[in-house]
């Protein structure tokens, strides 16, 4: 039961990636059959950073497939976490901080599941999750660092410290976090699974290597000979990915960068709605957005094709 | 009474951006500390290099089109560089970052900031908050750095319910004995004044009153004792230039609130 | 007697590339083990990835333009990903790399390697030789190991005077208890035979000789005890298909050698 | 003293730093007064990779300034170490690997300098040397690795090991290296020190964040508005580097990836010379090449500008 594993345990987590092909062939697939290689229990950890190339079209098909007892790491929540905790899908998340931006203040529906005790919230500094993520992404159970010394977060996460051999310091010491599945969504991929990133990287490529199973959609699919015109663009190599899946506007309405900006009407419009009905705002939201929609087209046709023309012109007007 | 002339978020931008020098690097959260790198950068600072932790180094914040977020294409505008969050955190921890400049929901006597939990117990909070997010990475890694904060009662608490980011600990050696050899919180920028921490106890200390704020203020708005020096100056207030400047990188008053 | 129909190092390439399945990725030193993966590439594994360590994954060599190191755009060719070079060997110690191709100058029987200095006092050699490069990183950290060299008595001693790249150290367990959890070496391929080691002792063992060799040219080309099954194959004689393919990709024959 | 800290000493490291101006202004000078920077006895890491991407341009200075007692760090090493070696501008050098070329076989200068004790070679594996590096880079005084666990590399580098506090395994905990200085080449970079590297990346990047004091040279000089439209191309901010200087063909006679390929033939000549002559081959080769040609352009003709722009023809046939 390779879940089971403490998500410190590099032996394990290598046995795993040992056990997988290391194919450079077709990766191209749908997205039921990308996700159908999530199963119920697994560690899901999502790429991007709170409403930036958040992988939505991945995270709302987990939530259709109706995944259950999922553990959901990711450095900066936002809507997709609330999502997840509504629709009962994660049973803990593991994140440096939670909420949806700061016009909006706390998120009302973490503080609803995390006070009541229903999902607990696993907190570590942003550095520190991203050390576990790089720890994982090199094989090695750990990684020395200076933060979150002397802090409540050391002794609530059971970091251990250590007395450098060297300098005879202190040195925090934060366990790798060796996810079942990584869920991504970048800008382009070679039918392959040649991954390229414009713009801020996040944490993705960490956690591409970190986890067991890769799945990625693509705002573009491009020919292999383009990839091997630019390799240096390249930032997760094809032989880390298992399912690669095309999905244009695969964020939304998280941002995308240089495609298109977050709709941030459509988050002042969820979180009034929250203000008003609480969680039921948020079910009705996952009916309308999440379950009805039988494709990611029908899903962007909610929002309506204005509106995504709209923020693709912020988009380019802020990175031109 | 007549109207201020500056809105509490006005004045804690242009105290924050005093802090910053030129030539420096500044770990800026968004709102009011990067309305505060900004105008330094604008005004006095034009070498600054601004650092943000979604992974953005040298942005050129476009006036009027303000981020909400560390990690979104405004924060990013113009940008010199754009690395990996973690690699933006560990610029940090290997020493390129002079400043940082955080916000903070509790604060204590010895500049601990709570973002985490109050009340109740840690797994069954009365209040959970989002959490440290880089904050405690800021203060631990950051050469120096400026708490910038609206003084509240509610705020400035005896013993915040929670360490997520570490100011002194408890005072004296402890943070240093904690494995904290870098950095330092040098400053808490308030809207009631400049408060610096003294050498030997690390307990939090009135520097300078803003015009026309009383000691007596202070207190009232203080949960724990601050330390009073015989001497406190009175910082300059916001000069007309300044107002003006932060004024229209926000001009639709997003983060710097109703005028009067 | 009659012209050999091959040259040593197409005999060891012809070998080495029948090592490698399809759905696989190699770390490949450059010269012989190079030619070997991209033979296994053009022959019977399409979906092979070339991983070298000068931080370049999945080239396409151009025939007739080989590298002679493993940093250059001669490696590089049409190449899908170029990571930092600690980054490349990171995928190997993440557990990424199937399969590392290495060559060494001396190998004695638990398969240790020597590439740094022989005779003499350490820090006063003999000869110096040039040093680990990536071999040490390879033979630590990717699934599978193989060695291909040319067998030669000077090569095959007694005991390393250095162990530059761990093969099983003292044989037994004592790999395993050094730490090296991954990884193992699986076979020496030589310019005689092919070579693995028994499960319990480590100790190195022949499995094969290639077409007109015998055992008594093992035993003589080899400065230690090689174990000797009761059972030992024969390895088909590189193809015509093979070498027509093999030469095409060397066509200058820079390491291929000279053909009688 | 700071040079005289144990290379793993990240408090002091941290202190240089802090001490040094992170400027974002101006940072276009001469080679002669980047180089000045330097001073004897000062550990210089230097960037790409055998003879890709050296830092010639700057070697050569540092060699015309004489400088002495230096250690040299490059993970793999070829003829500007042994032109350092017989300029007599080393005490020691750090590598994995030190030689020419594969065809050109064990290199006799490095065999007469380390055989007679002259300059000791302290020798890691590469991945080592690059988490040597990347240590430094991270500010701490180690990282955790699996690599030369058992071989004779453990003893001789002094590598400590650790039993693992969370898995009870044995890890390598390679020590950090702290360079005085980092030498570096690069492709591109505006005036204010924003560097891009085209092609593989080597281990530049952690070198360059690992250095107290920073020098780079860079073949073209861009406007910083071009920086500002392909931030992610840059690898390299600004405020790290102390000092750049504008040299085309900076690398010659190594390569440039896409600029220009290695001179093999000059290879050849070069090693024929030392077949020949030993390390009076190198002496004369000095004077013809580093202390004879009054600037960096003469330098170049001695190659002749055929030879640049055939060199150039191969970059863009195998790179296009």
């Amino acid at each position: 039961m390779p879940g089971a594993a403490a998500p410190y345990d590099f032996r394990e987590a290598r046995r795993r990636l040992e056990a997988k092909a290391k194919s450079s062939g077709e990766k191209l697939t749908s997205i039921e059959d990308a996700v159908a290689r999530v199963k119920d229990g697994d560690l899901v950890a999502a790429g991007g950073c709170l409403f930036s190339r958040t992988p939505m079209a991945l995270v709302r098909e987990i939530l259709r497939q109706r995944r259950q007892r999922l553990t959901l790491a990711r450095n900066l929540m936002c809507t997709e976490g609330e999502l997840m905790m509504v629709a009962g899908a994660v049973d803990k998340v593991v994140t440096a901080w939670m909420s949806i931006g700061l016009p909006w203040g706390v998120s009302k529906i973490m503080r609803e599941y995390v006070e009541s005790g229903r999902v607990p919230l696993e907190e570590w500094s942003h550095l520190a999750l991203g050390l576990r993520f790089r720890a994982a992404a090199m094989g090695v159970p750990f990684l020395p660092t200076l933060t979150m010394l002397g802090s409540d977060l050391i002794p609530v996460g059971g970091t251990k410290t250590l007395e450098c051999p060297y300098t005879g310091e202190t040195l925090a010491l934060v366990p790798a976090l060796f996810p079942d599945v990584a869920i991504l969504h970048v800008h382009r991929a070679d039918r392959f699974g040649n991954c390229q990133i414009d713009g801020y990287p996040h944490m993705d490529a960490d956690i591409a290597r970190a986890a067991a199973t890769v799945l990625v959609t693509a705002e573009e699919i491009i020919p292999g000979d383009e990839v091997r015109r630019r390799p240096d663009r390249t930032s997760i190599p094809g032989f880390v990915v298992d399912a690669l899946v095309h999905v244009p506007y695969g964020s939304f309405p998280h941002e995308c960068y240089g495609l298109y900006e977050a709709d941030f009407d459509h988050f002042g419009e969820y979180a009034a709605a929250i203000d008003a009905a609480g969680s039921r705002a948020v079910a009705g939201y996952l009916d309308r957005y999440v379950y009805g929609p039988a494709t990611y087209g029908d899903y962007l046709d909610r929002f309506g094709r204005e509106r995504l023309r709209r923020q693709a012109k912020y988009a380019r007007e802020l990175t031109r | 009474m007549r109207a201020p002339r500056w809105t509490p978020a006005e004045l804690l931008a242009v105290m924050g951006s005093r802090e910053l020098g030129d030539d420096t690097s500044v770990f800026a959260g968004v709102g009011v500390p990067l309305l505060a790198a900004v105008l330094a950068q604008q005004r006095h600072a034009p070498r600054l290099t601004l650092v943000i932790e979604g992974g953005i180094i040298g942005p050129r914040i476009a006036p009027g089109r303000l981020p909400i977020s560390t990690n979104e294409m405004r924060a990013a505008h113009r940008a010199t560089m754009l690395p990996s969050i973690t690699d933006t955190f560990l610029f940090a921890q290997r020493g390129f970052l002079d400043c940082g400049f955080i916000g903070g929901a509790q604060i204590d006597r010895y500049g601990n900031l709570n973002t985490s939990v109050i009340g109740g117990e840690y797994r069954r909070p009365k209040v959970r908050l989002p959490g440290s997010g880089g904050a405690n990475d800021i203060i631990s890694l950051c050469k120096e750095v400026v708490v910038l904060t609206v003084h509240e009662k509610r705020r400035f608490v005896e013993r915040v319910d929670f360490v997520t980011s570490p100011g002194y600990l408890e005072g004296g050696e402890s943070r240093r004995k904690s494995g904290l050899l870098f950095g330092r919180l040098t400053r808490v920028v308030t809207t009631l004044g400049i408060f610096g921490f003294d050498p030997d106890g690390k307990r939090m200390r009135l520097e300078a009153l803003h015009p026309e704020v009383t000691k007596d203020a202070v207190v009232a708005e203080t949960g724990f004792e601050i330390l009073m020096p015989e001497r406190i100056e009175t910082t300059e207030p916001p000069t007309a230039e300044e107002l003006r400047c932060l004024r229209a990188i926000d001009p639709e008053r997003r983060f710097l609130g109703p005028l009067a």
